[in-house]
């Protein structure tokens, strides 16, 4: 809708260059002529336009006048002088307060509601009336997060969170605009404090607001004797979101985590986070906040001072009170354990006594049992001997004598008898019994036949008688054996 | 503890806490124990008047104590 | 023990607890319990001593302190 | 036992053990059994005094204590 | 058996055992027996004194023990 | 045998055996017969009474001894 | 023989044997033979006297043994 109504104008334009061949005009029938032709196009039109603010005058009417462009790779493709009437500038400024400020900056990216005026003698003038301010803190937080994350890619965005924080900060940088609210309520503060801290605070002066700020709180950070201070305060009072942008300013942030001491930052907003905040090791509200943070710490030093004291204190008396405890054992353990170990004592000599006497008791009974048995076995075995052994042997001597005596006769007795009944059979009656007989010559038994002669009378015995003969043949035997 | 190098805030805690651990693990004697009470009581001393006055009282009562 | 060289509160008490030990452990003859006893009290003596001592010390630290 | 040579306790005790040791083992002969009993029975009187007298010690040095 | 030399009761032991082992090995002629056994006899009766004796002896210093 | 010197036992037995050896072997006559068992008998006798001699002696020692 | 000097058993019983090898010799006649077989009679019977006479002295001697 609104390139159509500025094509109609163009074709307006083009229209009368064609038709007004030769004729000439007054420049203000042709500046009339453009009026009319713009007043007809854009008449009453507002148009919103987003442009980039290359400069930026205010007159002391308080008017503001600036120059829009659009810029696409280095190149200005558009440019346009603009105008905020001091009228206007008052509603805006009413309205924006701070950020005011922020927003019509050179340089700065705005989306904006203009009118086109065209006058005669100062020309044609986009005429700014409104502002899109979401626009603008849209394009802060662009920024602001372009600025986090580059912080972040190159290391810085925790360099000075990661620095060592004295448990005390008594020596304090104060980074801020003396003589504001914030720097008074902040020395007060820290003046006033109830425990009677003694913080001694430097001031380094800086504009808090503004299109310089950050770099004269960049200066600032760099311009501190870092060995004369324990923390760097940077502290202001209360802002827009638009007026924290210089906290989020790249360079300042990186002198900030570049910063070798601790920063407190008491800049904040109730709602938003300055880059700042993000990169300073003790990010804080308000300055307030800040002082109250500095002598929390004091208090809790001391009340943790006080308590290590009270600890060591208590230590020692434990310590005090153990070896007392230890050294009261001792004692009455040498005063019961001599009585008890010489109690052991005796009760083990009284035990060897009664056991010396068993012993000696058992000894002797023992010796008297051995004795006895020995004793009794000598009788025993002295009787045995004679009862039993030789005694035994005698008597068998005995019987053996009879035995053998009897056995002699018997045999001597046997011989008689032998003897006899060969005698018996040799008894010349026996003989004469059996038929034999005994002749006999002159008495004389014949046992020759040569002693014998025919006619010779011999006397022949027989067993039961004898008779006489007369020989009357001798008949010799041839004899053999002689 | 000589003059000259007055102890910051953090090495007296931290001396503090070393004498306080030391005591815990029964590693001071009873023969040391009041030194070490009485160096505690003048660290403490120390960072009292240090946190209230100036760095040049401090000085003065350092001396008064003799340390 | 000579007077000359007074043993330090920690050799005392780690000779008192020798002696303890070994008294409780039966480990004195009757040779020596009265030599061992006479010792034993004079250390504990000693050792008390020096507790009171230090206990005072510590005490006065702490009233000089003033907390 | 020669008088200027007195056993100490732990003689006389460990003398009193060798004597029951070889009683109990039956390593004394009868012709030696009084004079051994006699000896056991000098060297318990022997360490009895010996117990009386370091008890006696023993209490004077608690009682000089005083604790 | 001489007077003056009256044996210990361990060689009398001795003796006694000897005489037993001859009796036991039949080394004792009928002879020589009364004279061995009155030996015997002789020799228990020394032993039976002594251990008598001993008995007296060691009763004596175990009551003076007082135990 | 002559009553003056009555043999010992150990004589007396020897003598008896030798007896009975020759009796065993044939070696005594009818005529000795007689005079040897007569020995022989007296023999035994004097055995008998020396044994029961003996041990008559040897229950009277043993008897005394109280055994 | 006369009886005044009566042969001994052992005489006799040698003169026996005498006759009984003579007679078993055929060294004696019938003549003889009569006289030397009385001879022998009598001998036997004379041994036979002796024996007896002898076993009763031996019976006598045994009896009063007394077994």
């Amino acid at each position: 809708m609104k390139f159509s109504t500025i094509d109609k104008f163009v074709a307006i334009f083009v229209a009368m260059e064609v038709e007004s061949k030769k004729n000439v005009y007054r420049l203000s029938q042709i500046t009339k002529s453009i009026h009319r032709a713009l007043e007809v196009a854009t008449g009453g039109k507002h148009y919103w336009v987003k442009a980039e603010i290359s400069q930026w005058k205010t007159s002391q009417k308080g008017h503001a006048y600036l120059e829009l462009v659009e810029m696409q790779g280095g190149q200005k493709m558009a440019a346009i002088q603009a105008v905020i009437w001091s009228m206007e500038m008052q509603v805006l400024q009413s309205k924006l307060k701070g950020d005011f400020g922020q927003i019509f900056n050179q340089g700065s990216e705005i989306v904006c509601m203009v009118g086109v005026e065209y006058h005669p003698v100062f020309g044609l003038k986009l005429r700014i009336i409104d502002v899109d301010i979401s626009f603008t803190l849209g394009e802060l937080e662009k920024r602001r997060r372009a600025c986090i994350e580059r912080l972040r890619s190159e290391g810085l965005l925790s360099l000075n969170r990661q620095l060592p924080v004295p448990r005390i900060l008594q020596r304090i940088a104060l980074i801020t605009a003396p003589g504001s609210a914030a720097y008074t309520d902040f020395t007060k503060h820290l003046e006033a404090n109830e425990f009677g801290y003694s913080i001694r605070v430097t001031t380094f002066s800086v504009r808090v607001q503004g299109v310089q700020s950050a770099a004269e709180i960049r200066q600032a950070l760099l311009s501190i004797n870092y060995d004369q201070f324990d923390a760097i305060a940077i502290i202001r009072g209360g802002g827009s979101t638009l007026d924290l942008d210089g906290f989020n300013d790249y360079e300042l942030c990186k002198a900030a985590a570049l910063c070798p001491l601790p920063i407190l930052s008491g800049i904040g907003h109730e709602t938003d986070l300055s880059v700042l905040d993000m990169v300073v090791g003790l990010p804080h509200k308000t300055p307030t906040a800040v002082a109250d943070y500095i002598i929390d710490q004091m208090q809790s030093f001391e009340i943790d001072l006080l308590g290590m004291l009270n600890a060591i204190l208590r230590q020692s008396k434990n310590r005090l009170s153990r070896d007392l405890l230890i050294l009261e054992n001792s004692l009455s353990v040498i005063k019961r354990s001599p009585a008890s170990f010489v109690h052991r004592q005796r009760g083990d000599l009284h035990n060897i006594s009664g056991k010396l006497a068993r012993l000696t008791v058992e000894k002797l009974q023992r010796s008297r049992q051995v004795l006895k048995d020995l004793s009794g076995d000598i009788a025993l075995n002295s009787k045995q001997k004679l009862a039993q052994r030789e005694s035994q042997k005698i008597h068998e001597l005995q019987e053996l004598l009879i035995i053998y005596t009897q056995h002699r006769m018997q045999g001597i007795s046997q011989q008689l008898e032998n003897l006899q009944q060969t005698i018996k059979l040799l008894r010349p009656e026996k003989l004469l019994a059996r038929g034999f007989s005994i002749s006999r010559i002159q008495g004389k038994a014949i046992r020759d036949v040569r002693d014998l002669q025919s006619g010779d009378e011999i006397e022949t015995e027989l067993f039961n008688g004898n008779f006489r003969s007369v020989i009357t043949q001798i008949h010799k035997k041839n004899n053999n054996d002689e | 503890m000589s003059e000259n190098t007055t102890p910051s805030y953090d090495q007296a805690f931290a001396e503090l806490q070393q004498i306080m651990q030391a005591l815990q693990n029964d590693e001071i004697s009873v023969d040391e124990l009041a030194a070490k009470v009485q160096r505690a009581s003048e660290l403490i001393i120390l960072c009292n008047t240090r946190l209230r006055d100036t760095e040049k009282k401090v000085s003065e009562i350092i001396d008064e104590l003799g340390l």
